[in-house]
């Protein structure tokens, strides 16, 4: 199955975006981002802490909806999926 | 009209059509690149969401202040000091709507909508920082 | 440009003139003739004075607020349903300062501007009752 | 000596504006008023009670100063100025 990665901003500088990948069936939404982030040290940094927990600060969606951080380790990708993972916005 | 968009937009022109029956009070609000020693600022949005979002915000504040008409243009791409970043009409019976309503629409819009901003300066880049409810920003 | 005029503006014109530098906000107010069941509204002002006061506000409202930028412009004269009353402009470098000040202006332009509006209606006119700080208005 | 006494809004409907009249050294604000008034019972009636004096939301000013109707008995208007009575303003 597929899902599409969009990284935003610092994150998409670091790791690119638009990640189509494949992933097994069962894969989580926390495992899934450390292990595509993980090609880019600074890119992993940015987002993990030393304790490969999400910064707190890192904002998780899942097509379009917000998944708490609390909730991402436990929380299924599915095929199709668009998982976004961006800094905190700053528009206006 | 809700858009997140490169090109500009005229203001007269979306002011004059904010005037809909029972418009006592039109407020815009313009947010601009500001002259921060910067050369140029770079917009980026995930625009589907930022999209919903914006309409969202603008469906709320129109219950919450009776306002008649809303609109809220969002630039992305690169933008040059003194150019319009984010355009907001809003009208209304009477101004303290207008004035409320569309302070509430840039407040929510900062607090949540996923645009990002970077200035670019002489010397290379900054990412502006944001500022989320759950949490401090990136040092 | 602090004016008390017959004529409208533009003011997207404003707007880019009002972008000085250090802008970061524009607010823009805009008071429009209500359809209260009236056909057209007419306003009288006490010229020289209004002009002065007007010019007080503004150079207060710059002060108090940091305003880089200020326009007044109160029409007079005969004006149809939808027309533009008064359109003030104020720039600064941050929303607040752009929004209090903008506020400030209309507020104290509602207190003391020697002008005044009548409502013509079908059954006749109507002068729009004021409210001065020392008493109460007119029965 | 010379003034001009300008009326605005409905108390201008009543009784008109910009008139030019010839007053005797001395003249005080408010006797002038009540001369220049008392041509239109109705203009009158809209700027004082039944005692005579300005009802209290009527503005006065002398050559572009608020004067207080406090005052204006004890005021005297001085050749070439500008006298402006006028109901409580409504602009915005």
């Amino acid at each position: 199955m597929t899902v599409k990665i969009r990284f935003f901003a610092r994150f998409r500088e670091l790791l690119g975006t638009d990640i189509v990948t494949d992933v097994a069936p069962g894969m989580m939404f926390t495992s899934l981002i450390t292990t595509v982030s993980r090609k880019n040290p600074a890119g992993y940094a940015a987002i993990f802490d030393e304790n490969g927990t999400f910064h707190e600060f890192v904002i998780l969606m899942k097509n379009g909806k917000r998944i708490e951080i609390a909730d991402a380790a436990k929380t299924p990708v599915e095929d199709g999926d668009e998982i976004a993972v961006f800094p905190p916005v700053a528009g206006g | 009209m809700i858009a997140v968009q490169t090109g500009d937009v005229d203001i007269g022109a979306l002011i004059t059509a904010a005037k809909k029956q029972g418009t006592g009070a039109v407020v815009v609000f313009d947010g601009v690149v500001r002259d921060d020693e910067i050369t140029e600022m770079e917009l980026e949005a995930y625009e589907e969401v930022a999209v919903k979002e914006l309409e969202k915000i603008a469906q709320d504040a129109t219950g919450q202040f009776r306002l008649l008409h809303v609109d809220i243009i969002h630039r992305i791409g690169s933008l040059a000091v003194g150019e319009n970043i984010l355009i907001i009409v809003v009208s209304a019976g009477h101004r303290p709507a207008a004035y409320a309503g569309s302070r509430y629409i840039i407040e929510e819009i900062k607090k949540g909508v996923p645009i990002w901003k970077k200035e670019l300066t002489k010397d290379g880049g900054r990412w502006v920082p944001g500022d989320h409810g759950h949490g401090k920003g990136p040092a």
